[in-house]
């Protein structure tokens, strides 16, 4: 019974199927356990971290002085900026936008700043389905190379307050 | 660990001879082999959707 | 707890049977390999160089 | 099909008439059906923090109708202000009042009827359901008047009324006062030999809880004291990424007490409802105490792709150090139905495989609820929570649609449809009252799981085409960029609206009989009357 105190000295190994269940069971801990380090080294997505801190006023000039030197147009309104291939690009989110619009060239390698003015944003590309966080105070660097071509809307995904659901932007790859 | 039993099936004496443990839930063993089905082939899925997206690190 | 004659009780056994101890472990090991560890690593935290 | 008459009566033996455990004459009952010493405080305790539970799971149900009701895209039923406003509402009357009064309640019933004790100390009773009261009333005053627009986490340095941190802290104070009572009275117990041995694996279980509990509310007020003094101005920074780390500490550890409290729950109805035995009380206590030394590293599930933690940091933690929480679920999943079908087999049903499933007592709210929530939270929450909660995994899943599809699976589906399911044993043998509308009693764990695996099917589909979670306007519309999805994005919306609006149903199937069971139902004289 599960509502009787047991006898001292229960402890037994496990038996019959008890014992292949908890063998197959360990056996797929063990797998899961494998999983992420390989991924780690062998895949080609992983979330590290990679973080800086930064004063919002000071990434806010940055990403202006990165807009200035590498505009390639404009829509919506918002300026589109193009880092050269390899280059460092920057992305900045405040209540309620992104900006500005960057455009990649499929298949090269950039790393990607993003940080927050006021409070915390999320930042997922459509319709691919990639998430991160973003954080007022952090530079997150993503290493990130597009590798298909188009445009991909980017959507805020945490929570920023009434106008949260409006908070959206725009990665354009060519190829 | 003393245990008056009204059924006298065979693996019922011998789990008392041991102690605890030996029992006999077949149906049980094969609902879990369902689920461990289940879980690989969703994990796997979800690995191979991860490894369409764009590369980042 | 167990009289002289009794065989003896298992150490695992005599674990789960310990409750602060237990209590001791469930506070302990997130405390230091979730929180400490990971508060260590924000603290850290280089600041950004921009380039 | 059969149906096992679930008397509690011949499923329970005998309890030795002898013990009386340490209570003072004339402060316990001796329970007519199971024979358990209950002590009057603690019933008191457990009365009270029962109905707090059931009021906050209708408030809580109410915004989750709304909400369903708001992200079904042809619905679209609430502003968005109030949509925002409902969703923290809703968060936190489900995950934290609904299930924290119950989680007390049970914690109180296991030290006491199942240790044969009395409760360690009434006064401190009083003053941890106080504390929780004031905080829990003072914490929906000010999420509806709209000051406290935050969702649950309220991650800084969003705002919220200085008020709403001081109800969680207060809620969090009155908890933890209530869990050390609990423990205290685990001490006494033992101090007086109220039970020979160990302590009964269901009593193992609620201490699993405990000791998480402690965890979780030490990093609540980590993290709540601080920025309560922030909201007040008292100190003026509180860096955002630690209090993610420190609040999930709160926020994710909260929901392994619930996993430990529901599977003690799911080993005490397979006793009350089938007779079940604990099969091997060394391999269901090992793994307790796998919970207990690592689920609770899980909380970094959280931050997978936050910037500043390390790629080291997020696997090892992940993998609760390598999967071993995991395991202990795994065990569970397969001991508790397992010391079932041994149950059921003894008693004559062993036609084949499934013969004892077929014969269990399907039409005992107690054993369906039970059971169901077994299922999915196995097949489903847990399944999507590993999967989901994997480090690289996570960048396709992070805040979108697919996360509240995964814990509606383990924390309704699972958790609250286990205490639902326990309810059909607490009327009955602590308040005494028969259930009226028995036939609606016996429906609804099925209405309850149906609309609830709906919903989080939904979710989870919608999610995997990038929906995100807690967006008022899936297509963003009036928004300087637009967003389109694909269309069936739609489709499982509605799916989504519909299984949240049948998940509503059960919810009232399980509140109106409850409601009327405990104020108007006929007192249970003698045994309780079988399901």
């Amino acid at each position: 019974m599960s509502i009787e105190s047991p006898a001292k000295n229960w402890l037994h190994a496990p038996t019959g199927t008890e014992r292949a269940w908890i063998g197959l069971a360990l056996l797929w801990c063990i797998v899961l356990t494998l999983a992420m380090p390989y991924w780690h080294f062998k895949g080609k997505q992983n979330s590290t971290g990679e973080a800086y801190t930064v004063e919002p006023t000071r990434f806010a000039d940055r990403v202006q002085q990165f807009v200035d030197s590498n505009k390639v147009g404009e829509v919506n309104g918002t300026p589109i900026a193009e880092p050269p291939p390899g280059g460092d690009a920057y992305l900045q989110a405040q209540m309620w936008r992104f900006y500005p619009v960057l455009q990649f060239k499929k298949g090269q390698t950039y790393r990607l700043h993003i940080s927050s003015l006021d409070i915390q944003h999320g930042f997922a590309v459509l319709p691919i389905n990639m998430n991160f966080q973003v954080l007022p105070g952090y530079d997150h660097v993503l290493t990130i190379t597009p590798t298909m071509a188009g445009e991909f809307p980017i959507l805020c995904n945490e929570f920023c307050g009434i106008g949260h659901h409006q908070m959206t932007g725009r990665i354009i790859v060519t190829e | 660990m003393t245990k008056e039993e009204k059924s006298g099936d065979l693996i019922e004496k011998e789990s008392e001879h041991r102690g605890d443990g030996l029992h006999h839930a077949p149906g049980t063993f094969t609902l879990t082999l369902i689920l461990l089905v289940s879980f690989v082939v969703y994990y796997f899925a979800n690995w191979k959707a991860l490894a369409d997206v764009w590369h980042v690190r | 707890m167990s009289e002289s004659n009794d065989p003896p009780v298992h150490w695992l056994e005599r674990m789960l049977d310990n409750t602060w101890l237990l209590l001791a472990l469930g506070v302990l090991i997130p405390a230091i390999s979730y929180t400490l560890w990971g508060l260590l690593e924000l603290a850290n935290l280089k600041a950004a160089t921009l380039p | 099909m059969t149906t096992l008459d679930p008397t509690v009566e011949g499923a329970l033996p005998e309890t030795e008439a002898a013990g009386r455990g340490n209570h003072p004459p004339g402060t316990f009952r001796v329970c007519a059906t199971t024979g358990l010493t209950v002590d009057l405080a603690a019933e008191k305790f457990i009365k009270i923090n029962a109905v707090f539970a059931v009021v906050f799971l209708l408030l809580g149900g109410i915004a989750a109708l709304l909400l369903a009701l708001t992200r079904w895209s042809a619905v679209h039923l609430l502003n968005a202000e109030w949509y925002y406003r409902m969703t923290t509402f809703h968060g936190l009357n489900m995950l934290i009042l609904w299930i924290l009064f119950m989680e007390i309640g049970i914690l109180y019933f296991a030290a006491t009827a199942l240790l044969k004790s009395r409760l360690a100390s009434v006064k401190a009773g009083w003053a941890g359901f106080a504390c929780m009261a004031v905080g829990a009333i003072m914490l929906d005053a000010v999420i509806l008047a709209g000051k406290a627009d935050v969702m649950m986490t309220s991650y800084v340095p969003l705002r919220a009324h200085p008020t709403f941190y001081l109800a969680i802290i207060l809620v969090a104070v009155g908890t933890l006062i209530g869990v050390i009572n609990f423990l205290a009275t685990v001490y006494i117990a033992k101090r007086d030999k109220t039970y020979s041995g160990s302590v009964p694996l269901v009593v193992f279980g609620a201490i699993t809880a405990a000791i998480i509990a402690v965890s979780t509310l030490l990093h609540g007020a980590g993290i709540m004291i601080p920025t309560f003094l922030w909201s007040i101005d008292v100190i003026d920074h509180v860096d955002p990424a630690a209090y993610r780390l420190v609040w999930w500490g709160l926020g994710h550890q909260s929901q392994q007490v619930n996993v430990a409290a529901m599977v003690s729950v799911w080993y005490l109805l397979g006793t009350l409802t089938v007779g079940a035995k604990v099969l091997n009380q060394g391999v269901s206590r090992t793994a307790f105490l796998l919970y207990i030394l690592f689920i609770n590293l899980a909380s970094a599930h959280h931050l997978l792709v936050d910037p500043g933690v390390s790629a080291g940091w997020k696997i090892w933690n992940t993998s609760y150090a390598m999967y071993l929480a995991v395991l202990a679920s795994m065990i569970h999943g397969y001991t508790v139905p397992a010391a079932v079908e041994v149950a059921l087999r003894k008693q004559g049903h062993t036609k084949g495989l499934f013969g004892w499933l077929g014969a269990a007592p399907w039409k005992n709210p107690g054993f369906s609820g039970f059971f169901l929530s077994l299922l999915i939270f196995g097949f489903i929450g847990g399944i999507t929570g590993v999967t989901l909660g994997t480090e690289q995994i996570n960048i396709i899943a992070h805040n979108t649609l697919r996360i509240p599809g995964h814990f509606h699976a383990t924390v309704v589906g699972g958790t609250s449809l286990a205490f639902m399911a326990l309810a059909y044993y607490v009327v009955p043998l602590i308040f005494r009252r028969e259930f009226p509308l028995r036939w609606m009693c016996r429906a609804q764990p099925y209405v309850f799981a149906a609309g609830i695996v709906l919903m989080s099917l939904g979710m989870s589909f919608a999610g995997s085409y990038g929906v995100s979670r807690r967006s008022w306007d899936v297509e963003a519309s009036g928004a300087l960029h637009p967003v389109s999805y694909d269309p069936s994005v739609h489709v499982w919306l509605g799916v989504l609206g519909i299984g949240g609006s049948l998940a509503f149903v059960g919810l009232l199937m399980f509140v109106v009989p409850t409601v009327l069971a405990v104020f108007f139902g006929k007192r249970v004289e003698a045994k309780m009357p079988a399901w």
